[in-house]
């Protein structure tokens, strides 16, 4: 049985409940397969990412459950979960730690649970970054490498401890389209590699379809997934997807869902996140 | 309010560059940043610039705008050589250059108070764009206060409002999250096709490239040269949807793509951080093909 | 308002500072409770250490608040208080104004102009690290009075202070805003006027609030030096010769009621800078 | 085939053609000699065949008379596939690439010609003897492989003078390089005059116009004379013995106020920043003593310790802590919060987080703080020490003016200023040396 089915039920969050009460998630259900890709899709500051938080354990939920492999990550009486190995993080604008070599910050989850001594930790460290091509760059800072370089080391990093579930929030936001277009076939042949359920955030709907096995469109704040797609072109997919047939139909099946939801955070003038 | 038609009378704006190249440093440490570059930008055209980042097309814009001479070579505007910022160039910056410490009004009529011009009809001029560009509740609030998408908007009024013979735009919607950025794009072909001002768009994004342009020009890396002119006759006013679906627009999509890859490989020799990552997807995607 | 008054933070911070009263009282008073018999091997102890032995080491010499409290009601009625507030005050102004009026043109002078900031700036950066109160002796000898001998500290004191941030400010400014700026049309006297002053107005602000705070620091001592701890017969006055003469008369708890009464007026005097600065930027309080 | 023949007397014929290629040409007149005398002279007849696809590729050309045609195959799709070469050109660089030991183009003499062969791995040894000069020859090298023929298929980086040595030498060339540029440019003269006005008008109005307040001040030149005099006539010079005491006390008193400032200022901001309840407590108290300005404490000092000297350090220290604190809870606090959340998903503990994240992340605010720190324990010693103190420039300088020694007043004041400024340096030294990542981040940023 693979791990890292996630399922999120019925969860709502309403920030500072008793001021402004705003409600950010408003009743969200969402099933995830185990090993799946699953993208998220929605407008700035629709809520998407306080989801993430409430997985990761950052944040804790109003109401509602969220677990994992049938394990409760949180529920009505345990509202805030532990963040853990299990399900890591790839931050927006990159959490590497500045102050450490990329070989050092990738071998820091097993070191510091005290999983692999060092000598083991560097060995597989520098085995997993040579078969993510970043062989070379071990000993270099993070502020050293291009972004997209740094995307990769990150996401090595999560993958050293083996987790069952990676969580990104949009990481490949920052870089230009052609960086971003090599992002995707570098995750996708790790995700091959390593068979992980992926719960990915993005604003990009033709990011979404390129990678997810399903796409979740939510609405502008509070976010409730609006309708939920299932890309069925076949896995392992490269670039010629973006310029097949079936991709362009699915985009247009679900753009003007997507279209009508950022006119509305538009309108609103929604600022950034 | 009668729509005041801002399509101006003779259509001026043809920039002409010749031979420009453009080194900073000396000695051992000299970079050559543009070499022996030569394009022409029509007038009343789009034409979009598109290459690897960090290739050196600011370099370029910021001589289109006269903030840096070239070290060899001539850019004409009209026959006049250009040699230093003038209204008639305006440019949209990458991060926004709103003023942060004065109202959105305030900042699209710099411009005209600037240059001690402001009449009666460039107030009126001024209200008609920030009708325009949909800002009017915003009109006292400050450019910390708009969102990306509206900052934009405001920037293209304040450069609008002075009339300039070529708008010159350094990837402007970069910053911008994809929907915010789609939006705009259709939002920007509309300000285009209205009065067909010369427009001189740089960007990394091809789609961006593909769906904007009149005429592509497909950049090397450092030192930038222009490697290839694709022209894009497809027709306008362009839809978002129909562009995606156009056979033509993907063929020149592919056409450039396959000489960017050409490109980002030639830099990858120069260890240009930006352009590594694009090596690896070409050596994996040769490697399967 | 409301909702600060009745959040935790509040109340932890207020049972702090009543914590930290009742203790430094307690430490005051050692003296008293410490003479009894029981405590003598203690003393014993204390006096090994090399402390004296009557009281804690330290706390034992400080006044009691209680006593601090007695002797400021007392001091509130003299005049010579309220008259050596003003005294300070008045020398703090006249440093702090005349190194603004001074301050910020130079800052701007020495980013604007290359030539300026080649001149101006090396000799600038050569004089900064002599700490403004060894200008003391220097600024008596020339000075004609007193009074302008302080305020010249004084002046050193916030001078640095804003030259610096000033210049900061200014060099912080993008590029980007000045070729906007340029391409519009402007002229260097405009793109003065309407971007490099509104673009360094905050540093300015920060950098005369943290001037303001020196000031203060100075103007403490420099009437100690100049007026009191010399032994020299100068006019004194101010609140630094208030404690001085305090201390020299041996009533301690004016010298507490000094300190803080200083204390007072500087965080007063920032912070009303510090709101002014709020008021001239209102884009940088954003929603 | 090849008629190999060796001259030493073509060696000058070969400086000179060496001279005119586009590598070598910049190089100087002992690199070039050495490399010609690598050189081995070989004559072609007319359409002999140099080297074809596939032959090792060991030797560099450089045509000295006559012409070569240099056919690229097409599969290597090169933007030039004919080239011709003739005097002063060079090919045969295959060598020069990483991992590339074939030959790629196949090249025939189209006339008689004559050529200049270079072993490329002797060249590359020759060249890492003189790593500045062998750096930027590469760097040709490589600019002309770039312009002159376009390989995308086979796409290797060019053999680079490894070694730690180049990297060090590449930045004392960039080091040298910056400092022949700061000459070429005004700086130094305005930096000249800018003094020379300073000096000038305190010599002119005390000296020489003797302006009616500048009279009983003391000229520039009493100054130096005094201070370098072997013995001063109020005993203070950089001869006399007590000058360098006053000195010693001066920043021994310091360090003292300032390492006990940071061990005592670094933890307790530390603490302040990182756990929220001690904050609320006592962060209140903090601000409150805060304002209150550090001399005001001298006569409480005073009374407070019984030896002055403590009295003085104490007041360093009080400045010092302060600052310490106070910027070392802006740096905790100033962490991005995914750092944490990062390192609580990658099953750090609280303590773990604290040592890998916290500590490092603050350092940067932490070495402003101590920037500050030493120059305010500076500040408060100066005003400590006239007031109070036995020895000490403070005590110098109050003294001095006391007795109507003005030279040394201004002795003591230049001397305040210089150690001041060195042990400022220090700080920021220690800062850089600690904090790698950060300048090698900045150094990039700035290129």
């Amino acid at each position: 049985m693979s791990v890292g089915q996630i399922s999120i039920q019925d969860v709502v969050k309403v920030y500072d409940p008793e001021g402004a009460a705003v409600m950010a998630v408003d009743h969200c259900s969402l099933e995830i397969e185990a090993g799946e890709i699953c993208m998220i899709v929605g407008p700035s500051g629709c809520g998407k990412t306080t989801l993430l938080n409430a997985i990761a354990g950052f944040h804790d939920i109003t109401s509602g459950r969220i677990t994992m492999d049938g394990e409760v990550l949180c529920s009505n009486d345990k509202p805030k979960s532990e963040p853990g190995p299990d399900r890591i993080v790839v931050f927006q604008n990159g959490a590497l730690f500045p102050w450490k070599s990329n070989l050092e910050n990738v071998i820091f989850g097993p070191v510091m649970q005290g999983k692999l001594a060092r000598k083991q930790a560097l060995e597989k460290g520098r085995a997993m970054m040579a078969d993510a091509g970043l062989s070379g760059v071990e000993h270099n800072y993070p502020g050293e490498v291009s972004s997209g370089m740094r995307r990769r080391v990150e996401i090595v990093r999560a993958l050293m401890n083996d987790p069952k579930a990676l969580l990104l929030d949009e990481p490949y936001r920052a870089l230009d389209s052609l960086t971003k277009s090599v992002m995707h076939e570098a995750l996708l042949e790790i995700y091959y590699k390593n068979k992980v359920t992926i719960f990915f955030i993005t604003h990009d709907l033709e990011e979404a379809i390129f990678l997810g096995h399903r796409v979740a469109i939510m609405t502008t704040r509070p976010c409730k997934p609006k309708k939920v797609l299932t890309v069925d072109i076949p896995h392992p997919r490269d670039y010629s997807v973006l310029t097949s047939k079936r991709f362009r139909e699915l985009i247009e099946e679900t753009n003007d869902a997507v279209h009508e939801e950022a006119l509305k955070a538009f309108q609103a003038g929604e600022k950034e996140g | 309010m009668a729509e005041t038609s801002i399509r101006p009378k003779i259509i001026p704006g043809e920039i002409v560059v010749e031979g420009v190249s453009k080194s900073y440093g000396a000695t051992q440490f000299r970079k050559e940043v543009v070499q022996d570059c030569s394009f022409k930008i029509e007038r009343a055209k789009l034409t979009v610039m598109v290459g690897p980042s960090g290739c050196g097309k600011s370099t370029l814009i910021r001589l289109l705008a006269g903030f840096e001479q070239p070290t060899e070579g001539s850019i004409l505007l009209d026959g006049e050589p250009v040699t230093e910022p003038s209204r008639d160039r305006l440019v949209v910056f990458q991060e926004t250059a709103l003023f942060p410490w004065m109202t959105t009004w305030d900042n699209i009529l710099y411009g005209p108070r600037a240059r001690g011009e402001l009449s009666r009809e460039s107030l009126q001029f001024g209200e008609f764009l920030l009708n325009k560009v949909g800002l009017q509740e915003f009109r006292d609030k400050y450019p910390g206060q708009l969102s990306g998408g509206m900052q934009r908007r405001a920037e293209l009024a304040r450069a609008m409002i002075n009339n300039p013979k070529v708008m010159i735009l350094d990837e402007p919607f970069r910053g911008l999250d994809a929907m915010t950025k789609e939006l705009m794009w259709e939002y920007y072909a509309r300000l285009y096709e209205e009065n067909r001002r010369t427009n001189f768009f740089v960007t990394t994004d091809i789609d961006e490239a593909v769906f904007l342009a009149d005429r592509i020009l497909v950049m090397s890396n450092i030192p930038t040269q222009v490697r290839a002119v694709i022209e894009v006759d497809l027709p306008r006013p362009r839809k978002l949807l129909d562009i995606f679906e156009n056979d033509r627009a993907n063929d020149i999509k592919k056409q450039a793509l396959s000489i960017l890859h050409a490109e980002a490989m030639r830099s990858f020799s120069r260890g240009s951080k930006a352009a590594a990552d694009f090596v690896d997807a070409y050596l994996k995607r040769a490697s399967r093909a | 308002m409301k909702k600060f008054l009745s959040s935790p933070a509040f109340w932890r911070g207020a049972l702090s500072i009543v914590v930290f009263l009742v203790l430094w009282e307690i430490g005051a008073r050692s003296k008293a409770w410490m003479a009894p018999e029981f405590f003598a091997p203690f003393k014993e102890l204390l006096g090994a250490m090399g402390f004296k032995k009557d009281y804690l080491p330290w706390i034992g010499a400080v006044p009691a608040p209680s006593g601090v409290l007695k002797a400021w009601v007392a001091v509130l009625g003299q005049p010579g208080y309220w008259q050596s507030w003003y005294m300070s005050m008045f020398r703090v102004m006249g440093g702090f104004i005349a190194a603004m009026l001074i301050g910020i043109p130079f800052g701007l002078a020495l980013a604007v102009s290359r030539v300026a900031h080649g001149i101006g700036f090396p000799t600038f950066e050569v004089l900064r690290p002599i700490p403004p109160l060894a200008w003391v002796p220097a600024s008596i000898i020339f000075w004609p009075t007193q009074e302008l001998a302080i305020t010249f500290i004084t002046f050193l004191g916030a001078f640095y202070t804003i030259v610096i941030n000033v210049l900061g400010g200014a060099r912080s400014i993008d590029v980007r805003y000045f070729q906007a700026a340029q391409s519009m049309g402007s002229s260097n006297w405009d793109i003065f006027r309407r971007v490099i002053l509104p673009g360094t107005l905050p540093s300015i602000v920060v950098g005369s609030a943290v001037g303001m705070g020196i000031t203060w620091e100075v103007v403490v001592a420099a009437e100690m030096i100049s007026g009191g701890g010399s032994q020299q017969a100068g006019v004194g006055g101010g609140l630094g010769f208030f404690i001085w003469n305090s201390y020299v008369g041996g009533s301690y708890e004016q010298i507490v009621v000094g300190m803080i009464s200083i204390g007072i007026a500087g965080f007063i005097s920032s912070e009303l800078l510090r709101w002014a600065g709020r008021y001239a930027t209102p884009w940088l309080k954003l929603r | 085939m090849e008629a190999a023949a060796t001259a030493n007397g073509g060696d000058h014929a070969a400086v000179a053609v060496l001279r005119e290629t586009t590598p070598f040409g910049e190089a100087s007149g002992a690199l070039l000699a050495r490399i010609a005398a690598l050189a081995r002279l070989a004559r072609y007849g007319a359409g002999a065949r140099i080297y074809a696809p596939d032959d090792p590729a060991d030797d560099i050309f450089v045509v000295v008379s006559g012409r070569v045609e240099h056919v690229l195959d097409p599969e290597v799709g090169a933007r030039e596939g004919v080239k011709r070469v003739a005097r002063g050109g060079v090919f045969g660089w295959t060598g020069l690439l990483l991992g590339q030991t074939r030959r790629m183009a196949t090249v025939t003499a189209l006339e008689p010609t004559e050529v200049l062969r270079l072993n490329t791995d002797d060249l590359i040894k020759l060249l890492s003897a003189e790593p500045l000069e062998g750096e930027h020859v590469l760097e040709r090298f490589v600019s002309m492989i770039q312009r002159e023929f376009t390989v995308p298929a086979l796409l290797a980086r060019v053999r680079r003078l490894s070694g730690p040595l180049t990297e060090e030498m590449s930045k004392l060339g960039l080091t040298m390089y910056r400092m022949s540029l700061w000459l070429k440019s005004p700086r130094p003269y305005l930096m000249l005059i800018g003094f020379a006005l300073f000096l000038g008008f305190w010599y002119l109005a005390v000296e020489v116009w003797k302006l009616p307040r500048f009279r009983e001040m003391p000229g520039p030149t009493s100054v130096v004379k005094e201070w370098l005099s072997p013995n001063p006539t109020y005993g203070l010079s950089l001869y006399t013995e007590e000058y360098y005491q006053h000195i010693i006390v001066s920043v021994w008193r310091v360090t003292k106020a300032f390492l006990l400032a940071t061990v005592l200022g670094v933890a307790f901001g530390l603490l302040l920043g990182w756990s929220r309840a001690f904050k609320e407590y006592v962060f209140p108290v903090f601000e409150m003593l805060r304002p209150i300005p550090i001399l005001a404490w001298v006569p409480l000092a005073i009374v407070m310790f019984i030896a002055t000297e403590s009295a003085v350090v104490y007041l360093a220290f009080l400045a010092s802590f302060f600052a310490t604190a106070l910027n070392t809870m802006l740096g905790v606090e100033s962490i991005d919060e995914s750092y944490v959340r990062a390192a609580h998903c990658l099953g750090a503990d609280r303590w773990q987080v604290f040592r890998h994240v916290i500590i490092p992340g603050s350092l940067p605010f932490i070495f402003t703080g101590l920037q500050i720190s030493i120059g305010v324990s500076w500040f408060s010693l100066v005003a400590a020490e006239m007031v109070s103190g036995q020895y000490g420039l403070g005590y110098v300088i109050n003294t001095s003016y006391m007795m109507v020694r003005y030279p040394t007043i201004v002795i003591g004041m230049v001397t305040l200023g210089l150690v001041g400024y060195i042990t400022s340096a220090m700080v920021r030294i220690a800062g850089d040396y600690l904090m790698e990542w950060r300048v090698r981040e900045l150094a990039l940023s700035e290129r």
